[in-house]
């Protein structure tokens, strides 16, 4: 089949969900901004109908001004060899402990280990996602480092100590007007 | 009164004994003197041990113009020394704390019946030893090969039951290949003493030597366990009830390898074997045995390899051990048949202690199951040092008596110039040592389980055989020369040249062995290994087991860190797909057949079918009188 | 064939012995770096190194013991060699070479291996339980065209005594010469017994963390580098007897020893790693026929 | 602030030595060890790049005496050689202990000083020192094989002038260690190595071995004893 013929199938197909804008870039890519309450049924279908068969990633997006997370789901076909990019945004949650959103776990398997991560990293819960434990930050009991609102800086101030490392060549360079020196409008302890 | 006499009346009171008062508590303590009475007999009788005359039992019997008598030779005095020792040793072992929790475990009166069967084998096995002629033997045979079955069918769990049935099927296949040699025997000679056999043996011509061979040799080699009929031992050995293992696994097998001395060494002569060439190969009869027996060394021993559960593979090790007896005994030279029957008391000092040392661990544990084992070292150090020093005999390595009997059949194959013999000898032990290696390390070494972290040494009882039998190793190998004395008696009584010899070993002029200067040599190397690790260096400080590299990771008694399943995974990937069971097929194409055969005689016997009934009448009757006019 | 006149000189031969096995086999493990780092066209350790390295071990403060069992190991692993040395005539000293003869060396030499296994086993490390099911598996390969070699060698001289085969060969003509496809099966034989390259699969740094040696701290590891350079001198000394004709003198010996070790040293840089089932393969296939033919020519 | 290397080891009060040679003696076997170095490279990061090159053909390290080992059972040297996550730390840690002493300690890049480029990350910890008792550190991103074998070699000299006792630290104020690990991991942290044992089997307890943490440690750490044979019948 050729491929242009699936991308103008495609374009055919998505008009069927609702609230839906489809941005094509280019003829290997497509973004699709959908509601959250479409885009299970908007994989279900790239999926079953229009070979999008592989999921090569889960992004999430912190968007602090907006109280939003943007959830962005990468499918690709190998047919088409094109790559779409479904975005979708949810509720931020900040009141509570972690945002809400539904699994796509049973659409695409490979969802769970990047769900898993994205609890992990944004504390975005996905309901009956079968591996919400811990992944990676074993070690960590803070908040979800990943939002913007966690300050890494001003954690790594409070829990590290830093070394005095300041050997004579250093010192040299340093009076010579180079080194490593932090200017005084970078300071932002 | 002979001495063999008193032994006979001894055995008859034991028995009646122990049958009257079996369900007593204490009658293991009457069994313990009975066996020690026993030995002291035998001791008595000692002087066969060093080249003294044939005792003779004053009682006999006629039956059908035979004569049935008993007498003790040296060969049966080597014999019944090491079956009475290993009766005695068994007793004790069961006497103790092991009497207790198998009474507990079951009745006071399946324990007694435990202690008549041991008892009924070792007075059933004298008798055989003391045979005088071939009927006596046969009865002996047979009386053995209920005894043993008496003692295996003893475990109530269905794989042993059905272990117990099979060898009950061997033996009696065993025994009708017997009684039919004996009744060719008969035929042939019209008598069944050994001298007119002896006689008469050496007129016989070739096809009556091989058949003659056959069915004595078919008839030894199943309750020998030689291949191919190594199927049946191994199983009923391991399930039988630890002491009886012990017993069984010690001695009870090597009935076969007496009677091959008795008939097929004694009396039809290995010089003469070795004329007969049996048709269309190379090959002459005592070859064929020869390598029968290296068969028997190295397929028993792979399997064993492969066994997941300690008593099986000793047991499958006892079957193997079997081969280098007879190998040793098919040796054209006195070096060699001295080494096979100095294996049969060495063997039998290091499979009872072994045995005992699983008893033991399963007495602690409740399993001798390879997975559920392991770093039991820490809680029962004594068991460990024993089975070192039972695996260091059994491996065939210095200084344990093992090595020596070894030594003296890879000697005695050199100085036949057998290479592929050799070379199959070899092998065995090579798997020997894997096995044994496997055997120790996945019940002692390794890391402790948690459940077994509160297990204690085995109690006393079953310690003090145990010890006893390691130090009669170790003082065997150091200084064979002990029983190479009753060694060279017994081939003196077989008719054979003894093996010259000394106190340390064998003396050859073109390399002899001399273990007294080995093992001091050793113990100097361990000495100067010793001052090396303790005096130099500093102090080592001992460390729990989870403290241990895993990587990076971190142990916890959660974690399973112990290597035991599989555990020659690499070798597996070459020589596991040789593991074909050729044989278990072999064995159930033949029970098929049988049970097929006996399927259409019940069923031709049964259907009431008056015109074939008459058909078979009527052919069967023209038969035989067609047979009556010619 | 009693070759020792007093018992001092048996004592000072039970002295002298081992000593001397332990210095050559140090001088042989530098060798063996040395010729490493030559094919890798690096400089490679200093002369002492070996010294060095053992120094250091043995003076460690602290080192760990997993049991009683793990220390008998090493005892033992060390000892046996020890003992095993003195049934090895070197020219000038016998030791008690007569009452043993080479069926019982080679089984001699298997005392240290079982007495390591029993040791790495209390370890209660699966990397070293793993590395001595592997061990065993690479003796079972050798070992069995070693031993048709040693059956074919004592068939040949009809002796076992290694002191009755080195006088023959003097007398008469090296062995390698009489036998020649017998000695090169015993070459192929050593290369697996010296355990290293390409039949290094039980000590597989990178993948069983050393295999035996896991566990080995302080003393213990030095107690192996010990054991270590007894290795390579037994293997290298007993090929000598066999097939060389001995040493009639010490610059012959040495000559001749150090020739043997240096040919499996060079090899073993040659050539990856086998896998343990490709090594049994090898071992029972190409050594094996190759002894068997030179057993038909024995007899 | 904590200060980098040079830890200040208190001598503990020597025992008399009334062996004349053992002067000698000593100097031998520090010779020996500065000359007999095996190395545990913990490749935690880039900087194990740079360790073939100093091991093989071109800068060749066995010509000092120092060689790849590969259990911390055998290491002289832990050579920390990038980055150190909080989550590789305990690792980390684990290893140094297993290893026997005397042990030394090289951090090897920028990263074990001061987190390097990753001095913003929340998950990596800063200063190795703090966590482990570090002898040399080899700053730089990476270091050339020319800098580390340079390290190595100041090693190796303060070795042999009984200068390399970083170690004795770790069992004379594990308790400060110890703290820091604390308050990296949680009260919780623990290792299966029994390091309170061996400072007293060895006699090296100092006085800050004890402490506030060792406390916490004692409150929930599993028992450590080694598993004794004996014989109960």
């Amino acid at each position: 089949m050729n491929c242009d013929e699936i991308n103008v199938w495609l374009d055919t197909l998505l008009e069927e969900i609702n609230e839906i804008k489809v941005t094509r870039k280019s003829d290997r890519r497509v973004r699709v901004d959908v509601d959250a309450s479409s885009l299970p049924a908007l994989l279900e279908l790239l999926k079953g109908k229009a070979s999008y068969v592989h999921l090569s990633a889960i992004s999430c997006v912190d968007w602090p001004d907006d109280e939003e997370f943007e959830l962005v789901y990468h499918c690709w076909s190998y047919e088409a060899k094109s790559l779409l990019s479904a975005h979708t945004r949810i509720p931020r949650n900040s009141s509570e402990e972690f945002a809400r959103y539904v699994s796509v776990y049973d659409i695409y398997k490979p969802a769970g280990f990047f769900e898993r991560d994205i609890y992990e990293m944004f504390g975005i819960y996905f309901e009956s996602s079968p591996f919400m434990e811990k992944f990676i930050l074993t070690e960590w009991n803070g908040p979800p480092p990943m939002r913007k609102d966690f300050d890494a800086e001003a954690y790594v101030n409070e829990t590290f100590n830093w070394a005095e490392y300041n050997p004579d060549w250093l010192q040299e360079i340093t009076e010579e007007g180079g080194g490593i020196a932090i200017r005084p409008e970078d300071v932002r302890l | 009164m002979s001495v063999l006499d008193e032994v006979f009346i001894l055995c008859a009171l034991g028995a009646l004994v122990l049958f009257v008062f079996h369900r007593i508590r204490g009658i293991e303590k009457l069994a313990v003197v009975f066996y020690a009475a026993l030995l002291y007999l035998l001791i008595k009788m000692s002087g066969l041990g060093y080249g003294g005359e044939v005792i003779y039992s004053s009682f006999s019997l006629n039956i059908l113009g035979e004569t049935l008598q008993w007498r003790f030779d040296a060969v049966s005095w080597f014999f019944a020394i090491i079956t009475v020792a290993s009766g005695l040793f068994s007793a004790v072992f069961m006497s103790g704390k092991w009497g207790e929790s198998y009474r507990e475990k079951t009745s006071n009166a399946a324990y007694g019946t435990l202690q008549i069967a041991l008892l009924l084998n070792v007075n059933s096995m004298l008798i055989l030893l003391a045979s005088g002629d071939l009927l006596s033997l046969f009865i002996g045979w047979e009386l053995v090969s209920w005894a043993s079955f008496m003692m295996m069918a003893l475990n109530p769990d269905k794989q042993a039951r059905q272990a117990a049935i099979k060898y009950i099927v061997y033996a009696m296949a065993g025994a009708m290949a017997f009684l039919a040699a004996m009744a060719y025997v008969y035929g042939i000679t019209g008598s069944l003493q050994y001298a007119e056999l002896a006689q008469a043996s050496a007129a016989l011509s070739n096809g009556q030597i091989i058949l003659l061979s056959l069915l004595f040799f078919t008839g030894f080699a199943i309750k020998m366990g030689l291949i191919p009929f190594h199927l049946w031992q191994a199983v009923a050995y391991a399930e039988t009830p630890a002491p009886g293992a012990v017993f069984l696994g010690a001695i009870s097998a090597r009935m076969g390898l007496y009677a091959i001395i008795v008939v097929l060494i004694q009396l039809i002569g290995l010089g003469h074997l070795q004329q007969i060439h049996i048709p269309f190969t190379f090959w002459n009869l005592q070859t064929v045995l020869a390598w029968v027996g290296a068969l028997t060394t190295i397929i028993p021993t792979y399997i064993a390899l492969k066994q997941n559960d300690a008593r099986h593979l000793l047991a499958w090790h006892g079957v193997g051990q079997g081969g280098y007896m007879l190998l040793g005994l098919m040796t054209l030279n006195s070096l060699g048949s001295a080494g096979g029957l100095l294996h049969v008391f060495n063997y039998a000092t290091y499979q009872a202690a072994l045995f005992m040392t699983i008893g033991a661990v399963i007495y602690r544990t409740g399993t001798a199951n390879f997975d559920k084992l392991g770093g039991l070292v820490t809680q029962m150090p004594l068991t460990f040092m024993v089975m070192v020093f039972s695996i260091i005999g059994l491996a065939g390595l210095p200084p344990m008596n093992g090595f020596v009997s070894k030594w003296m059949v890879y000697r005695s194959l050199l100085l036949d110039g057998e290479p592929l013999l050799f070379v199959a000898a070899v092998i065995g032990t090579l798997g020997t040592i894997l096995s044994v290696y496997k055997l120790v390390h996945n019940t002692f070494l390794g890391q402790l389980r948690v459940e077994h972290q509160n297990v204690r040494e085995a109690p006393l009882s079953l310690l003090i055989p145990m010890l006893v039998l390691a130090a009669i190793m170790f003082v065997t190998g150091m200084m064979p020369g002990l029983v190479l004395d009753w060694v060279a008696s017994a081939q003196l009584a077989m008719g054979l040249v003894p093996v010259t010899y000394n106190l340390g070993g064998i003396v050859l002029a073109s390399g002899g062995l001399d273990m007294i200067w080995i093992t001091l040599i050793l113990f100097y190397g361990l000495g100067v290994g010793a001052i090396i690790f303790y005096l130099l260096g500093g102090r080592a400080k001992r460390v729990h087991q989870y403290d241990n590299y895993a990587g990076g990771h971190f142990l916890t008694s959660r974690v399973r860190y112990h290597y035991s399943h599989n555990f020659y995974a690499g070798l597996m990937h070459l020589i596991g797909g040789w593991y074909r069971g050729s044989f278990k097929k072999l064995e159930q194409a033949i029970v098929s057949l049988v049970s097929l055969l006996s399927q259409l005689s019940e069923n031709m016997y049964r259907s009431a079918q008056p015109a074939m009934m008459v058909i078979i009448v009527v052919v069967l009757s023209l038969w035989s009188i067609s047979g009556g006019i010619n | 064939m009693a070759s020792f006149n007093s018992i001092s000189e048996l004592l000072a031969q039970l002295l002298f012995m081992p000593m001397l096995a332990f210095l050559l086999g140090l001088v042989m493990v530098l060798m063996y770096r040395k010729i490493a780092a030559r094919l890798q066209r690096r400089i490679g350790p200093p002369f002492f190194q070996p010294v060095y390295d053992i120094v250091k071990l043995y003076s460690k403060d602290t080192q760990i013991s997993h049991g009683l069992i793990h220390d008998i190991g090493i005892v033992v692993a060390v000892g046996g060699y020890v003992a095993a040395v003195i049934l090895l005539p070197v020219p000038g000293m016998d030791g008690i070479a007569d009452k043993g003869g080479i069926i019982t060396l080679s089984y001699f030499l298997m005392i240290p291996s079982l007495g390591m296994a029993l040791g790495v086993g209390q370890c209660a490390n699966p990397n070293g339980s793993i590395g001595i099911s592997r061990a065993l598996t690479a003796m079972l390969a050798y070992d069995i065209p070693f031993i048709i070699v040693v059956f074919g060698v004592a068939l040949h001289y009809q002796s076992t005594s290694l002191v009755g085969m080195i006088d023959y060969q003097q007398a008469h003509q090296w062995g390698i010469f009489e036998m020649p496809l017998l000695a090169a099966a015993g070459l192929f034989a050593l290369q697996g017994m010296m355990g290293k390259h390409p039949f290094e699969i039980y000590v597989a740094p990178a993948e069983i963390a050393t295999g035996p040696m896991v566990e080995m701290s302080g003393k213990f590891m030095g107690g192996l580098f010990v054991m270590q350079s007894f290795q390579f001198y037994v293997a290298s000394v007993l090929y000598t007897s066999l097939f060389l004709g001995g040493g009639a003198n010490w610059f012959e010996f040495l000559l001749k020893i150090f020739f043997v070790v240096e040919i499996p040293m060079s090899i073993s840089f040659l050539f990856p790693r086998y896998r343990t089932e490709d090594m049994v393969r090898i071992m029972w296939k190409w050594p094996v026929m190759l002894a068997l033919i030179g057993i038909a020519f024995v007899i | 602030m904590s200060k980098l290397g040079n830890i200040p080891v208190q001598a503990k009060s020597e025992k008399k030595r009334t062996n004349p040679l053992a002067r000698v003696f000593d100097e031998l076997i520090q010779f020996c060890q500065s000359r007999s170095m095996f190395m545990l490279h913990y490749c935690t990061g880039c900087g194990a790049i740079e360790l073939p090159p100093a091991m093989t053909s071109r800068f060749d390290m066995e010509r000092l005496g120092i060689q790849p080992m590969v259990t911390p059972r055998q290491a002289d040297i832990l050579l920390v050689t990038g980055y150190v996550s909080v989550k590789t730390l305990k690792r980390v840690i684990l290893t140094y202990e297993q290893m026997q002493s005397p042990k030394y300690v090289i951090g090897i890049c920028s990263c074990t000083v001061n987190g390097g480029m990753y001095w913003q990350s929340y998950a990596t910890a800063k200063v190795l020192n703090e966590y482990l008792p570090v002898d040399v550190y080899i700053a730089g991103c990476m270091p050339r094989p020319e800098a580390v074998i340079m390290g190595l070699r100041r090693l190796m000299s303060n070795i042999e002038n009984g200068k390399g006792n970083a170690w004795k630290d770790y069992y004379e104020r594990y308790d400060y260690y110890l703290g820091n690990q604390q308050h990296l991991f949680g009260d919780d942290w623990q290792t299966p190595v029994d390091v309170i044992g061996e400072a007293k089997f060895y006699d090296l307890e100092g006085e800050e071995t004890y402490g506030e943490h060792t406390r916490t440690l004692e409150q929930h750490q599993e028992p450590l004893e080694a598993a004794v044979m004996r014989v109960k019948l």
